[in-house]
């Protein structure tokens, strides 16, 4: 891993700045990783069974995908101006904007609730093929993944009411941020791979 | 249009309409190697505008974009690898 | 603060990657379990094959075979014993181990096991050739 | 020595070698008894030898544990401990419980022992690894208690560091998940299922929490580097051991009659647990080579590097050489286990508590190092030991290697004594590394004996 080579602190010139913190960085990369080989492990099982996955392919809700979508994007845009905000001392619009991305996070999660309910209420479980396999471990992770972001919003919201962000130091905020865009990031490979591509 | 001077509201529009588009081809029932070379590369395009606009790596330290686009570049490699296995 | 690195923050990801990790394997442990019915012929288990697999510990057979792949390398794995020589042949074997052992060779100890413990013994291992392990081993030899 | 009660570590290091001494020497009997099979049969049938073996190796790892964990905790904790004497108490409590223990496995046949110590009461025994008799597990907890009662404490009533708080959370977890081996259902999936609760979440889990403190312990005092720079790399490396060790256990549950899905889940997770080790290396390496001192004591730096590199090797590359699904269903139970096991453990805590007892042991006898001579002499041993283990991995996988090809691969599988024959050649180069790893041992043990001219402490 070459990003462990930059440990630890290293001044970087002001023009070229990393937002946040270095850890979450190299956590953000381990995670990425994974589902790296998560990705991969999806496309390669596929290449070996594509009647299977092209058939159940069509039997997943596309448009719930596209739904959550728009709903991370936005999240994912919301926190981003909250960022701006905090970098041009709007603090009033810091947690304005991270209460409404974690709003698009609730709202990912309660489409998902519904696509899940509809699939286990199917009697579809990890075990009924290796589509239905890789649906439910790629989804279920990420879900898992949106959840732990918006806990660490919800931790970010706390510290922005009591105005811990500001254009001096907005590096919590930035943190948290970056990890959010990261689940955005990741379901915008998934979206298409999984729902989508045949 | 001067919300659109912000990069990041920039790319958030793109993003919604990269979706409808990636949308909009799973809805037309397309298929085989024109529409999964589109849709990855309009995956692609979104995971780059996430990484650099949302995630403000653009400026940063050149090793951290390249670990993060090198990322995006190595996921969208073996995806089309594999599909490209599968279509042989 | 730029390129910084905090130790709060690392601790953080440390707590909150364990816990993450954590629940999300207790998650697939809570579905293993609900699958588990399907695969391991639960309903089989007879107090007879309970008393075959107490046998099985209490010899600590474990200590040179192998059980589904799992346990010491020096003796056959016997998951799949059944198979390979039968029951009767199974039962044969391990009657006829000399006490002292074949010169020169792997020997197996003389349990001297009454008949009843060595149809439990067969019993435990006919059970566990029955369980859907993913068709291991790759072959009859194990 | 800083503080009094670090003192108490010396009895549980001591013992710690001897233990060591005790499973290489059935080691030896265990790798003759591979190619002459009766060796010592019946009075000591391999799978007494190889119980004592695993079983000795399990309890000196937990002596050089709790013997660096009393030496290391009043340093960080800047405080005394809270009972150097209960420390003491159950440092003889485990030592008789563990003898008595061995005395039984080698006194009467296994069943007898069973019988003797009430297995009926609560049926935990003949379960790989976790053989012993009902009374020494309960007494396993009891211990473990009084020794977590005792770190605790010390650490609440003083300083708070994250090396104390990562040791203090793998001890715990340690006892914790022990307690799975009291669970023995009928049910043979669901006993294998849980068994690895306990073996995999120790070994790939809390254990290299353990790992992590010590390492990070040695390395502030010997190179001086920053104690704020090294725990962030702490809180690093444990937190990739745990994202990836966690489900990294699935890689057990491919062949057992777990749901099919683990081989993915397995594979992916524990395909990149190397890199916790690796980076772990990186660390020993890089805080070495940014040391702000030089410290007296060579030798404990080279078990430092050793442990690093030596534990990405054995439990980084040699488990991910058969952690994938596809390659484990045909490796799964042969030789290239036992090479993996072998190296892995060697390197990761066998040498982790190599490099407590160099680093502390010197001081404990009242010198800040041990004498060039003595320290060469170390240094030696550490070679010829790690060589040896190289070299016994290297004849294992090589006999694994073939063992899978004639008896699983090849299009007419030969029985398992069959193909074991054919390998004996790799089995007497193993021995005689196992020979090669004794002579390592002994000449460690004599350069605690070797004198000259000691560094004040």
């Amino acid at each position: 891993m070459s990003n462990t080579t930059s440990l630890p602190t290293s001044e970087a010139p002001a023009a070229r700045r990393l937002p946040g913190d270095l850890a979450i960085w190299v956590f953000i990369l381990s995670e990425m990783l994974v589902f790296a080989v998560f990705f991969a492990a999806y496309a390669f099982a596929r290449a070996k069974n594509v009647e299977l996955f092209n058939e159940y392919q069509q039997t997943v809700n596309r448009d719930l995908g596209a739904l959550n979508t728009f709903l991370l994007i936005t999240g994912s845009w919301f926190v981003v101006r909250a960022v701006q905000a905090a970098h041009r001392d709007d603090l009033p619009a810091v947690p304005r904007n991270i209460l409404l991305g974690f709003l698009c996070g609730g709202g990912f999660v309660v489409v998902k609730i519904i696509e899940y309910a509809a699939k286990f209420g199917a009697g579809i479980t990890l075990s009924t093929n290796t589509f239905y396999m890789f649906y439910i471990s790629l989804t279920f992770f990420h879900f898992m993944h949106v959840i732990l972001g918006m806990v660490i919003l919800a931790v970010i919201w706390v510290q922005a009411r009591k105005g811990a962000y500001t254009s001096r130091d907005a590096h919590g905020l930035e943190s948290g941020a970056a990890y959010w865009h990261m689940v955005d990031l990741l379901w915008i490979i998934l979206f298409p791979l999984v729902y989508v591509m045949r | 249009m001067d919300m659109l001077k912000n990069p990041a509201h920039r790319a958030w529009l793109v993003l919604m309409i990269a979706t409808v588009i990636t949308w909009y081809l799973g809805e037309v029932g397309a298929a085989g190697t024109t529409a999964i070379v589109a849709m990855l590369l309009i995956a692609f395009v979104k995971g780059r505008l996430v990484i650099l606009d949302f995630m403000e790596l653009r400026e940063a330290p050149r090793m951290w974009r390249i670990l993060l686009e090198g990322w995006l570049i190595l996921v969208s490699s073996l995806i089309l690898l594999a599909y490209w296995i599968s279509l042989k | 603060m730029s390129g910084a690195f905090t130790k709060s923050m690392a601790r953080n990801i440390f707590y909150g990657g364990t816990v993450f990790f954590f629940l999300l394997f207790l998650a697939l442990s809570f579905d293993t379990h609900s699958q588990l019915p399907k695969r391991d012929m639960r309903q089989n288990i007879t107090p007879q094959v309970a008393e075959g697999k107490k046998l099985w510990e209490v010899n600590n057979c474990i200590g040179c075979h192998t059980l589904m792949g799992e346990g010491a390398y020096f003796a056959p794995e016997l998951g799949n014993v059944v198979v390979r020589y039968g029951e009767e042949g199974t039962k044969a074997f391990i009657q006829a181990r000399p006490k002292e052992g074949i010169p020169g060779r792997r020997s197996m100890p003389q349990f001297n096991f009454t008949d009843e413990q060595l149809d439990a013994i067969v019993a435990f291992l006919k059970h566990v050739n029955s369980i859907n392990d993913a068709n291991w081993p790759p072959n009859s030899q194990g | 020595m800083q503080y009094k009660s670090q003192a108490v570590a010396k009895p549980y290091f001591i013992a710690a070698i001897g233990l060591f001494v005790g499973q290489i020497l059935f080691g030896l009997i265990l790798g003759l008894q591979y190619v002459l099979g009766d060796f010592l049969f019946p009075a000591i049938p391999f799978n007494v030898a190889r119980m004592v073996h695993t079983n000795l190796l399990i309890v000196w790892l937990l002596f050089g544990f709790m013997g660096g964990a009393y030496y290391m905790i009043p340093e960080e904790s800047e405080t005394e401990l809270f009972s150097p004497k209960l420390a003491l108490a159950m440092f003889w409590i485990f030592l008789v419980a563990g003898a008595l223990t061995i005395v039984g496995y080698l006194a009467v046949p296994y069943a007898t022992l069973a019988e003797l110590t009430g297995n009926s009461l609560l049926e935990t025994m003949g379960r790989e690894f976790l053989e012993q008799p009902l009374p020494t597990k309960l007494g396993i907890v009891v211990v473990a208690l009084a020794f977590l009662f005792n770190i605790t404490l010390t650490v609440l009533k003083g300083k708070k560091t994250s090396i104390s708080i990562v040791l203090l959370l793998g001890l715990w977890g340690l006892a914790v998940f022990f307690l799975f081996s009291f669970y023995n259902p009928v049910n043979v999936v669901l006993d294998k299922f849980f068994w690895w609760w306990t073996v995999h979440l120790w070994v790939e889990g809390v254990w290299e929490l353990i790992l992590g403190s010590f390492l990070a312990f040695v390395l502030i005092k010997t190179t001086g580097v920053d104690r704020e720079v090294i725990e962030k790399w702490l809180y690093v490396i444990v937190t990739l051991t745990l994202i990836t060790g966690i489900i990294g256990t699935g890689h057990h549950y491919f062949w057992i009659g777990t749901p099919e899905y683990w081989q993915w889940w397995g594979s992916i997770f524990s395909a990149l647990e190397p890199i916790p080790f690796f980076a772990m290396t990186v660390f020993a390496f890089n805080m070495v080579n940014r040391r702000r001192r030089e410290h007296p004591n060579k030798a404990a730096v080279l078990w430092a590097l050793g442990t690093g590199v030596m534990s990405f090797l054995g439990a980084g590359v040699w488990g991910f050489l058969h952690t994938l699904a596809p390659v484990n269903y045909y490796t799964h139970g042969t030789q290239i286990t036992a090479a993996h096991g072998h190296m892995a453990f060697y390197g990761a805590y066998a040498m982790v508590n190599l490099m407590m007892i160099s680093y502390a042991m010197p001081i404990l006898r009242g010198r800040a190092a041990n004498s060039n001579k003595s320290q060469v002499l170390e240094m030696w041993s550490f070679w010829l030991m790690t060589v040896a283990i190289v070299f016994i991995t290297l004849f294992l996988t090589a006999a694994g290697i073939l063992q899978v090809w004639l008896q699983r691969v090849s299009d007419a599988p030969l029985p398992f004594m069959v193909a074991q024959d054919k390998i004996a050649l790799f089995y007497w180069m193993r021995e005689w590394a196992g020979v090669a790893f004794l002579v390592g041992l002994i000449v460690y043990i004599a350069s605690f004996f070797v004198g000259g001219e000691e560094k004040q402490a």
